[in-house]
């Protein structure tokens, strides 16, 4: 009886598929059809998770860097504050939008609408539950480390067209430091697959029916952290930022609803590497008992809020030094950690004859 | 090096000095040999040129330095007079470079003009400001607003 | 690199309004790329006359308005202020005025150190650093504001003793900061000291050589954290001082990180020390015998008095009227700022951020 | 609401005065919504002039923390900012920058004068370099008196701010 429960919720978003599947053909859809119409729903369905989780996020981090540092966060609006950030969204939604004169108006504005596509286009191929991915690619992590890599691009977008020093340098900052952190974030994913042999997430996820990765790469969940705060520009590595240096850096220029959508894409961005991270090195959304969505959900919020407390802790690092680390300390132990794995996989496959 | 900076600048320039009878660590000197007695002091070891500031006393301008050295805390306070019609008097600004600001402050707010200076302009007013205010015939009436003026 | 390609470089502004500008300081720098290549430092933004306005106020008015000068160490200013004007007058201040100056200056000292050392730390982009300090400067505060009501500006040392005594309220806290402090700076040394990141980017940025910082004019922490040991409290002593043992602390690379740690080694050794002014306290009276309206003879008189920021000289010149003829401060924040110029160039942007707040400038004080 | 005053307009038949008024109530109650959630998220402008912005970093810190109220966001660029905290003395120096900070912030703004330097010049209004008062050159919504305001002052002005963004009507106007 509780398993049966237990199942129904743990496939509850599947059902609630097929119910809009079964729709479609009452309609008299044909197949095609259906078929891109569950393509809107699965996108409306991402758009809505992740502008969710961002706005939850956003608050989270705020009663936490509240706890952090010895105060009580938002405690007012709504039950102990919670809806703190609804009125903040509703306030930037009506704020003035404004274009500075010198601007390249096009690309500023494009800046903003287009640092959303890249975490959407990543949260298609997480699978948030069992089978609850909006589409099982065979190269999923291939394509998540491709569509992440875009993100530099709105970046330097929005730091060139706003005709600001500041947020030219905050996007100078961010481009370089965006792709130096890519490549040591690719060698540590790549040390899973060496293992799995696979690039479908499902399968990977699949693959961790024993014992997490987790276990098996500590370093490379380690370099994958450190990296995912580069690539989501949060501190210490929030350079393109950089509040104290860049008064705001690449957002300098930006107000009312743009603003809103860089801050909302920081957090999806945020809320992406945290479910990568999931999915690769903590066993996606296996667990016992609860629903697997469940599952994925909490261990994405314990990522994230390691995140959180990373930047209420730690001092910004310099841009060289950033650099420094990166390619000469980062990249190198990544290699290594490939080496080693592949190592002790070959001995684990032929030296022992398993 | 314990110095006896009293002892040996009045072995040498008892003539340019004129130390104050209250207070012995005070003393005057001579527009003309102000140079010639600083750069002695410095090379004595007086390191910390402390303060610069100026009075104006009406009929003539004070200029009231604070010297130190920090080894041993001996202090002089060093006045020069100045005439009020066109005050000048030569910059330390290259025996001591805590002078370079000092200056300025005192020839923005006083109008005291240092002769050899790098780069004299005002400091803590804008460029355009009429007059110096702690003169004594100093007007405050407002009308150097830096709205009311086209920039 | 071949003749095709070159860089340009590009002026920045940073301030009037900037985040780590501590207010109003502007720094025009020129930049190329991230390096500093010539720097223009321009003050005066808050520049409020000061020096003129109290020639038109009788003395004890003047008062208030040292308070507004350095405003993260308000007595302290007082202080200065006050002594020149006894100076000048040859007033004889009671002992126990003399203990509790010397322990309001010292709690000054610790609350304008917390406040250097906060947004130093928030300057590097640790946040939360700022906030564990003041804390500890609440509570500092929250005993002076039990002895003059205020928190900020505090217009307590009085000519000839200071406005109150010492009361119950102010020991209930001070039985509080007795147990605080102590374990913030355990707790703030393993927070930020043992923390690599603030190690990489403070130890060796902005050197300052020990003569230079005396060429420059440079005082207080700065000055000692370039090795030079000079301290007034104990090298030229005022009120009791000179009856004390104080360890002045120094360090001798003169960067950055050397500047924090003077500034921690300072607040211990104050901490040390108000403890022993308050075992050591006679009872007595706190105001000596000065005549309803000050009237100090014809004259002038300087006094230097060691402020958190560095030195605060005071000098203040008498016609034998109610009204100073003229007041002028020696800005320890002022004398400080002058070596930026210099020793911004070559440095990166984030590291001028560094520099200028490892000085610990109050902009209040350097335009006066 | 400019419906209602011309209640019974000579040339609108009563279809499309109706009209006229339910769009009028749903502007009003969306009105209503906005200055809801602009009253509970005032972002502040990180721009400190002299001793008040002390009391206004205090006010951020544990002891006070504006933040329970959702007002700690202190934005460094005036871009996102909504209210303007001028808090200390403004000199004839520094008034072309305070002008442009406030025009370059985006509508609607707000700006609450902090401290008596900022509602009057205060104890340095004789001076010959300072600007007697933020209103003399950018539109002030909150007084805040004090030398320094204490951060419960500072607050408790967000806090009528915020009173006075939701019932429009307590605020007297000069007709």
């Amino acid at each position: 009886m509780l398993s049966n429960i237990l199942e129904f919720f743990d496939n509850i978003f599947l059902y609630i598929a097929g119910l809009i599947r079964h729709f479609f053909a009452w309609l008299g859809f044909n197949a095609t059809v259906t078929e891109i119409g569950m393509g809107l729903v699965y996108f409306i369905a991402i758009i809505a998770v992740c502008v969710l989780c961002a706005l939850f996020y956003v608050i989270w981090e705020r009663k936490l860097a509240g706890y952090i540092q010895r105060r009580p966060g938002p405690n007012r609006l709504g039950p102990n504050g919670w809806f703190q950030t609804i009125a903040d969204a509703i306030k930037l939604l009506t704020k003035e939008d404004v274009v500075p004169l010198n601007a390249d108006r096009v690309v500023h504005l494009w800046a903003a609408l287009l640092i959303f596509v890249p975490p959407m286009l990543s949260l298609a191929v997480i699978p948030f539950g069992r089978q609850m991915a909006a589409l099982d690619l065979s190269i999923g992590l291939f394509y998540l480390i491709a569509v992440s890599a875009l993100s530099t691009i709105p970046i330097f977008m929005a730091g060139w067209g706003s005709n600001n020093k500041y947020s030219l340098m905050g996007a100078m900052r961010g481009v370089s430091q965006m792709i130096s952190y890519e490549i040591p974030m690719v060698f540590s994913l790549l040390g899973v697959v060496l293992i799995t042999g696979t690039l479908e997430m499902q399968s990977i996820v699949a693959a961790q029916n024993h014992i997490w990765f987790v276990f098996l790469q500590p370093v490379a969940f380690i370099i994958y952290l450190i990296c995912g705060l580069a690539e989501t520009n949060r501190a210490p590595f929030d350079l393109p930022e950089g509040e104290s240096e860049l008064t705001a850096g690449i957002y300098t220029e930006y107000s009312g609803m743009r603003y809103a959508l860089f801050f909302l894409a920081e957090y999806c961005n945020l809320f992406v590497i945290a479910s990568i991270g999931t999915t690769v090195f903590l066993g996606g959304w296996q667990g016992p008992f609860l629903p697997g969505w469940v599952w994925f959900l909490g261990k994405t919020f314990v990522l994230f809020s390691f995140f959180i407390f990373c930047r209420w802790t730690f001092p910004r690092i310099r841009v060289d030094q950033l650099m420094n680390f990166g390619w000469k300390f980062l990249v190198p132990i990544s290699l290594a950690n490939i080496l080693i794995t592949s190592i002790v996989l070959f001995v684990f496959n032929n030296g022992l004859g398993w | 090096m314990a110095t006896n900076y009293k002892e040996s600048l009045l072995k040498h320039y008892a003539d340019k000095v004129t130390f104050s009878e209250e207070k012995a660590e005070e003393f005057w000197v001579e527009k003309e040999n102000f140079l010639e007695i600083m750069s002695y002091l410095k090379r004595m070891g007086m390191d910390l040129l402390s303060d610069i500031t100026s009075v104006d006393a009406k009929e003539y301008f004070e200029v009231v330095y604070q010297l130190f050295d920090h080894a041993s805390g001996e202090h002089f306070t060093i006045k020069v007079k100045l005439d009020h019609e066109k005050p000048e008097i030569e910059s330390l600004a290259n025996l001591w470079c805590s002078a370079n600001w000092l200056e300025r402050e005192v020839y923005d707010l006083m109008g005291i003009t240092f002769l050899n200076h790098p780069n004299l302009e005002r400091i803590l007013l804008w460029e355009g400001f009429d007059g110096y205010p702690l003169r004594k015939d100093f007007v405050n009436d407002h009308h150097n607003r830096m709205g009311a003026k086209p920039q | 690199m071949s003749d095709a390609v070159k860089t340009q470089t590009y002026t920045l502004n940073l301030g009037p309004q900037h985040p780590s500008t501590h207010g109003v300081l502007h720094v025009v720098v020129e930049m190329d790329g991230e390096y500093c290549v010539a720097s223009k430092t321009k003050i005066g933004y808050l520049h409020r006359g000061i020096e003129k306005l109290a020639e038109s106020r009788t003395y004890p008015q003047v008062i208030p308005y040292t308070d507004r000068l350095d405003y993260l160490s308000g007595i302290s200013n007082n202080l200065a202020y006050v002594l020149a004007v006894e100076k000048l007058m040859g007033v004889e201040v009671p002992e126990r005025a003399q203990y509790i100056r010397m322990i309001t200056a010292e709690l000054m000292r610790i609350a304008s150190h917390m406040v250097g050392i906060g947004i130093y730390i928030m300057d590097l982009g640790a946040v939360t650093g700022a906030f564990y300090p003041f804390q500890l400067r609440e509570r500092v505060l929250e005993m002076l504001s039990q002895l003059c009501g205020a928190r900020m500006t505090f217009n307590y040392i009085r000519i000839g003793g200071v406005a109150a005594d010492l009361n119950e309220d102010f020991f209930k806290h001070y039985e509080a900061f007795l147990k605080e402090c102590p374990a913030f700076i355990k707790q703030y040394h393993t927070l930020v000291d043992d923390n690599e990141i603030f190690h990489a980017r403070t130890k060796g940025i902005g050197k300052i050589t020990a003569e230079k910082a005396l060429n420059y004019g440079l005082t207080g922490p700065n000055l000692r954290a370039s090795g030079v040991d000079y301290d007034l409290r104990r090298d030229r002593p005022y009120l009791q001082y000179g009856k004390y043992q104080i360890n002045v602390a120094t360090t001798e690379h003169g960067d950055c990180y050397d500047r924090y740690m003077v500034r921690m080694k300072e607040v211990e050794e104050s901490f040390r020390l108000i403890q022993q002014f308050i075992q050591d306290i006679p009872e007595g009276p706190i105001m000596a015998k000065v005549p309803k309206v000050i009237k100090p003879p014809v004259g002038d008189a300087y006094h230097e008095a060691e402020n958190p920021k560095g030195i605060l000289g005071c000098y203040v010149a008498s016609d034998g009227s109610t009204n100073p003829y003229r007041v002028h401060f020696r800005r320890p924040s002022f004398s400080n700022i002058a070596i930026y110029d210099e020793i911004f160039i070559g440095h990166k942007m984030a590291d001028l951020v560094a520099i200028l707040a490892s000085f610990d400038i109050v902009l209040g004080e350097i335009d006066a | 609401m400019a419906v209602k005053e011309n209640k019974i307009p000579d040339n609108t038949d009563l279809m499309s005065q109706e009209e006229l008024e339910k769009k009028g109530i749903l502007f009003t109650t969306l009105e209503k919504l906005f200055n809801w959630g602009r009253g509970w998220s005032l972002w502040p402008f990180q721009f400190g002039l002299a001793c008040c912005a002390i009391e206004m970093i205090c006010m951020t810190q544990s002891r006070f923390d504006c933040s329970r109220f959702g007002y700690e966001v202190f934005r460094n660029s005036p871009r996102q900012a909504d209210v303007m905290i001028v808090a200390g003395t403004i000199t004839e120096k520094m008034r072309p920058s305070v002008e442009l900070l406030y025009h370059q912030m985006p509508e609607p703004r707000w700006v609450i004068a902090m401290g008596n330097c900022a509602i009057s010049g205060g104890p340095f209004v004789d001076s010959y370099s300072v600007v007697p008062g933020a209103d003399q050159i950018v539109p002030v919504d909150i007084y805040i008196p004090g030398c320094p305001p204490r951060p419960e002052a500072l607050i408790h002005g967000l806090l009528q701010l915020k009173q006075k963004l939701n019932h429009p009507e307590i605020v007297k106007t000069h007709e």
